[in-house]
C-alpha cells in the first residue's frame, strides 16, 4: 500500500463481504421456497426474499466498486485521496441506509414500508431491483455524488492514467443513468423502456468499464506487463463493449409493447455482445502468459482469470443462447434467464470485486504483497469451490428453464406454469444443493482471513530468494 | 510494368492504425448481418418488398453510388499526395471527398424527406424497416466518415502530416473506403435485385 | 519513387473508372426492369466484384499478406453466399 | 499484435463509437416514441388504471409474478392473466380468495386484504396491461 488513504477501502471490502454472505443466505432461503413453497410463509415471502437477495447483490457490489475505487484510485493517480474523512463518512451513511432499507422489507410488509416513506409524493418503488423506497433512491445518489466528487478530485489532480479515467467515465455513468430509476411513468412500456436504461446500460454497458478497469489495474500489477500494451487493449475491449451493449439495449425491447424493429436490432447487436468478453479473457490470459514476473498473490491472479473466463460464460455465452428474439421469444422470462443472470453477476461482477480484495486486502492488513500460504491455498479453495457450485446452478436452471419452455411454452398442449414448476422441482432441488456448495465456498472464503494469518508471508518458490 | 524494389513491400498489416481495422471487422460484421437479415426476410415476404423497392428512387441512389465512389478515389488520391509529401494537394483533396461526402448527405437526406412526407416509419412494414434501418446506420456512417475526413483535411492543412507519418490518414482512409464498400452492396441489394 | 507512386495512382484511376461503368451498369439493370434470378445474381456479382476492387486497391490490401490480406474478401464471399442463397430459394416465390 | 495498433486510435475509436451508438440509440428511442401510442394501449389509461399500477407496484408483485416477461419467475405470467383467468371477476376472486396462512407444502399469494376499489383497480390494470400490443408474447395463453 503506497498511500496511507487508500486503507479507507478496507471498510468497504469488509462490508462488501458481509452483505454478500447476506445475499447468499437468502438466496438459499429462496431456493428452498421454489420446492417447499409455504417455507417461511407468511413472515418472511417469496418476493421479500428475493428482494433481500437481489438488493444486498447490488448494494455489495456497489460497495465493491467504491472500495476497489478507493483502493486504487491513489496508487494509479500517485497521490492521497482527496478527502479520506467524506470517504469514511459516505461509507456509514451507505452502510445505514442499506441496512435500514433491508430491516424495513423484513420487518414491514411492503406496502407499509411504501407508505411510511412517502412512496406516493414521488413514486419510484416496486419495480424489479428498484424497490428500494425513494428515500433510499436519493440517499444513493448523495452518496453517489459525494463518492464521485472525491474520487473525481483525486484523478484531476493527480496522475491520469487511463485505467482511473475509464474507472471515472464508467463511475460516473452509473450516476448519472440511476436517474431514470426517478422517471416511473403509469405507461406500463415507457415504465419499462427507461426501467432498463437503468437496468441494462448498466450491467451490460458503463460496470463493464469498471469491470474492465480494476481488472486493467490489477494486470498490471501482478503481471509487470507494460502499462501501455495493457491500456490500449482496455480501450479496445471497453470500446467494443459500448458499440455492442448500447443498441444491445434492443434485446429487452422484443414484447414489452415496443415496435418490432427492436427484435431486428436488438438481435444483431447484442449477438455480438459475446466479442468484447471474448477479447476480455485472451487479453488476461495473454497479460498472464506475459508476465514480466511470477506475483506472490498467486490466488489474486486466479481471481482475475477466473473472472474473465465466468465473465464471457455468463454473460457471453449464456447471453448468447436467448437474445435472439426466435428464441427468446420461447424463453422470455423463463428459468433461463435465471441461470443466465446467475453466472453472469457471479462471473462479471461478484468475481471482480473478489479480485480486487484479494489483491488489495492482504496488504491493507499489513502484508507487503500477498497472504501466507496456507491463507492462499484456502482462498484458492474457496475459489472452485464457489466456481463450480455456480456453474452447476447455471446447468440445473438451464436444465428446469429448457424444460419449462418446452412443457409451458413449446409443446402442442402447453401446461400451466405452475404444473410445469412441479415437474421440474427435481432441478430446483440440485440447484439448493449446488447452493449449499456455494455457501460452503463462502464459508472457506472468509476462513481464507483468518487461516495463517501468523505464517510468514508467501516466498518465491525454487527461485533465488533468500530464505528467511 | 516492372515490379522494381520500389514497389511498396507488403506488409503483415493493412494500412492505417489496426485498431481502425478491428472496428472496420466489427461494422463490417454487422451490415453483413443486416444485410443477410435482409434477405432472409424478404423470402417470405417477396411480393411486398418488390412492390415497395419500386417506390425507392434509384436515380439518387445512382447519383449517390457515383459520389461515394468518387470521394474514395479523392480519399485514396489523397494518401497518395501525402505518401509524397504534396500536403496541400493532399488537403484539397480530402476537401473534395468531404464535398462528395456531402452530397450524398443531400440527396438521401432528400429521399428521407420524401419517405416522411409520405408518412413512411420504421414501423411502417418490414421492407421500410430494413430500408429505412441499413440506409439510415449507413448514413451515420458517412456522417462519422466526413467528420473524420473533416478533422484530416484541418490537421493536414496544419502540417501535421508528412511524407513519413500519416497514419491517422491511412487510417481514416481504410474507415472511409468500408463505408463505401458498405454502400457498393446496399445499393444494388435495397434498390435493385429483386 | 515518384514513377512508382505515379503508376500507382493511375492504376486506382483506372480502377475508379471501372467502379464508375459497374455501377452504370447495375443501374441499367435497374432502369430496365431486367428480372429472373440469373439477372440478379449477375447484379450481386457485380456488386462483389466492385467490393473485391475497393478492398484491394483504394483500401490497400493487394499489398498485404496473411490473414488482413483475405478479411475483405472472405466477407465478401460470406455476404454473397448468404444473400445469394436467399435470392435463389425465393425466386420461385411470388 | 499489439505493437500495430496505437493507445490513441484505440482511445478515438472508445469515444468516437460509443457516441455514434448512443446517438442511434437515441434516434431509436425517438422513433419508438413515435410509434408507441399505436401500441402501448395508453388511450385505456384511466385514473383507475394508474391507481391499479399503484397497488401492483406498493405490493412488489413483481418479486414473484412477471409482466410482460419481466420480473421473479416463482409466479405466473400476468400480462395475459386477464384472458388467462376470465376477465376481471377472475382475477379479484383470485387474488380474495388467497388463504391467510398460505396452503401447507406449496406456494401461495399471500392475502392482501384489499378493498372491493383495491381489486378493481388492479383488475383494470390488468387489462389494460393484456391489450398492450406485445408482438403476440406469450406463446400461448399458459404465458
Amino acid at each position: 500500500m503506497q498511500y496511507q488513504s487508500q486503507a479507507v477501502a478496507k471498510l468497504y471490502f469488509t462490508a462488501a463481504i458481509g452483505l454478500f454472505a447476506g445475499q447468499i443466505l437468502f438466496g438459499l432461503i429462496l431456493g428452498l421456497q421454489y420446492v417447499v413453497g409455504d417455507f417461511l410463509f407468511p413472515e418472511i415471502p417469496f418476493n421479500v426474499a428475493r428482494m433481500v437477495h437481489t438488493n444486498l447483490l447490488i448494494v455489495w457490489i456497489l460497495f465493491g466498486f467504491m472500495g476497489a475505487a478507493y483502493y486504487l484510485v491513489p496508487e494509479e493517480a500517485e497521490r492521497e485521496l482527496h478527502s479520506p474523512g467524506l470517504a469514511v463518512l459516505m461509507f456509514w451513511v451507505f452502510l445505514v441506509a442499506g441496512a435500514l432499507t433491508i430491516l424495513g422489507y423484513l420487518l414491514v410488509p411492503y406496502s407499509g414500508l411504501a407508505k411510511m416513506t412517502g412512496n406516493d409524493l414521488l413514486p419510484t418503488m416496486g419495480r424489479e431491483f428498484l424497490e428500494q423506497p425513494t428515500i433510499t433512491k436519493i440517499g444513493i445518489v448523495i452518496v453517489a455524488l459525494a463518492f464521485l466528487y472525491n474520487i473525481g478530485m483525486t484523478i484531476l489532480s493527480g496522475r491520469k492514467t487511463v485505467v482511473n479515467l475509464v474507472l471515472l467515465i464508467g463511475l460516473a455513468g452509473l450516476a448519472v443513468l440511476f436517474l431514470f430509476a426517478f422517471y416511473n411513468p403509469d405507461n406500463l412500456v415507457e415504465d419499462k423502456l427507461y426501467w432498463w436504461w437503468v437496468v441494462h446500460l448498466w450491467v451490460e454497458g458503463v460496470w463493464e468499464l469498471i469491470l474492465g478497469s480494476i481488472l486493467a489495474f490489477v494486470l498490471i500489477k501482478t503481471t509487470g506487463v507494460d502499462r501501455e500494451v495493457i491500456e490500449k487493449w482496455l480501450y479496445v475491449i471497453i470500446a467494443m463493449t459500448l458499440i455492442t451493449g448500447i443498441i444491445g439495449t434492443g434485446h429487452h425491447y422484443y414484447w414489452i409493447g415496443t415496435p418490432e424493429y427492436w427484435q431486428w436490432w436488438g438481435s444483431v447487436f447484442s449477438a455480438l455482445e459475446p466479442i468484447p468478453f471474448f477479447m476480455m479473457t485472451v487479453f488476461a490470459f495473454n497479460m498472464v502468459n506475459r508476465r514480466r514476473r511470477n506475483h506472490l498473490n498467486k490466488v489474486a491472479v486466479l481471481w482475475a482469470l477466473g473472472t474473465a473466463v465466468m465473465a464471457f460464460l455468463g454473460a457471453g455465452v449464456w447471453g448468447f443462447l436467448h437474445t435472439l428474439s426466435p428464441v427468446n421469444y420461447y424463453t422470455h422470462g423463463s428459468q433461463i434467464t435465471a441461470a443466465h443472470g446467475h453466472m453472469a453477476f457471479y462471473g462479471a461482477y461478484a468475481m471482480i470485486v473478489l479480485t480486487i480484495i484479494s489483491y488489495a486486502m492482504p496488504m491493507m492488513r499489513g502484508r507487503k504483497a500477498a497472504n501466507s500460504n496456507r491463507s492462499q491455498v484456502l482462498e484458492m479453495w474457496s475459489f472452485w469451490l464457489m466456481t463450480v457450485s455456480m456453474v452447476f446452478i447455471t446447468l440445473f436452471l438451464t436444465g428446469a428453464g429448457i424444460l419449462q419452455v418446452y412443457l409451458q411454452r413449446y409443446s402442442d398442449t402447453p401446461l400451466p406454469f405452475m404444473v410445469v414448476q412441479e415437474k421440474i422441482a427435481l432441478f430446483y432441488w440440485m440447484r439448493e444443493v449446488a447452493g449449499v456448495v456455494f455457501l460452503a465456498g463462502l464459508v472457506l472464503y472468509i476462513a481464507s482471513f483468518f487461516v495463517g494469518s501468523k505464517d510468514p508471508e508467501a516466498a518465491v518458490e525454487q527461485a533465488a530468494s533468500p530464505t528467511a | 510494368m516492372t515490379r522494381g524494389g520500389s514497389l511498396p513491400e507488403t506488409s503483415r498489416y493493412p494500412p492505417g492504425d489496426l485498431a481502425v481495422w478491428i472496428f472496420i471487422l466489427a461494422e463490417l460484421a454487422v451490415f453483413a448481418i443486416f444485410f443477410a437479415a435482409y434477405a432472409f426476410t424478404r423470402m417470405q415476404h417477396v411480393a411486398l418488398f418488390d412492390q415497395y423497392q419500386a417506390t425507392l428512387d434509384r436515380n439518387a441512389a445512382l447519383f449517390n453510388t457515383l459520389a461515394l465512389v468518387t470521394a474514395s478515389y479523392f480519399v485514396v488520391r489523397a494518401v497518395t499526395a501525402i505518401r509524397e509529401g504534396r500536403t496541400a494537394s493532399a488537403r484539397n483533396r480530402l476537401w473534395a471527398a468531404v464535398g462528395m461526402g456531402g452530397l450524398f448527405l443531400l440527396v438521401k437526406g432528400m429521399e428521407y424527406a420524401h419517405h416522411l412526407g409520405e408518412g413512411i416509419r420504421l414501423s411502417t412494414n418490414a421492407f421500410y424497416m430494413f430500408y429505412l434501418s441499413l440506409t439510415f446506420f449507413h448514413f451515420m456512417h458517412v456522417i462519422l466518415g466526413i467528420l473524420v475526413l473533416m478533422v484530416l483535411a484541418m490537421r493536414t492543412a496544419a502540417g501535421h502530416y508528412s511524407a513519413q507519418s500519416h497514419t491517422d490518414i491511412e487510417s481514416g482512409a481504410s474507415y472511409w473506403h468500408m463505408v463505401d464498400l458498405v454502400w457498393l452492396i446496399l445499393f444494388p441489394l435495397v434498390y435493385v435485385m429483386h | 519513387m515518384n514513377t512508382d507512386s505515379r503508376n500507382r495512382g493511375r492504376s486506382c484511376t483506372l480502377i475508379y473508372i471501372v467502379l464508375m461503368l459497374l455501377t452504370l451498369v447495375t443501374w441499367v439493370v435497374g432502369r430496365l426492369g431486367l428480372q429472373g434470378l440469373p439477372v440478379t445474381l449477375s447484379v450481386l456479382a457485380l456488386a462483389l466484384l466492385k467490393g473485391q476492387l475497393i478492398g484491394d486497391w483504394f483500401m490497400g490490401l493487394r499489398n498485404v499478406r496473411g490473414f488482413w490480406r483475405w478479411a475483405i474478401l472472405i466477407w465478401l464471399a460470406g455476404v454473397g453466399v448468404l444473400v445469394g442463397v436467399a435470392f435463389f430459394f425465393s425466386s420461385g416465390l411470388h | 499484435m499489439s505493437e500495430a495498433f496505437t493507445k490513441v486510435m484505440a482511445r478515438n475509436i472508445f469515444y468516437g463509437g460509443s457516441l455514434f451508438f448512443l446517438l442511434l440509440f437515441l434516434a431509436l428511442t425517438f422513433d419508438t416514441e413515435g410509434t408507441l401510442p399505436e401500441r402501448d394501449n395508453r388511450q385505456a389509461i384511466t385514473g383507475k388504471v394508474a391507481m391499479g399500477k399503484r397497488l401492483w407496484e406498493n405490493n412488489d408483485c413483481i418479486g414473484c409474478h412477471t409482466l410482460l416477461g419481466e420480473g421473479a419467475y416463482f409466479a405466473p405470467e400476468l400480462g395475459n392473466a386477464y384472458k388467462r383467468l376470465g376477465g376481471k371477476a377472475g382475477i379479484i376472486g383470485f387474488i380474495e380468495s388467497r388463504p391467510k396462512d398460505g396452503i401447507p407444502g406449496r406456494r401461495s399469494m399471500p392475502q392482501f386484504n384489499f378493498t372491493d376499489e383495491e381489486l378493481d383497480a388492479i383488475a383494470e390494470f390488468l387489462k389494460y396491461s393484456s391489450e398492450i400490443n406485445t408482438a403476440n408474447w406469450p406463446p400461448n395463453i399458459q404465458g
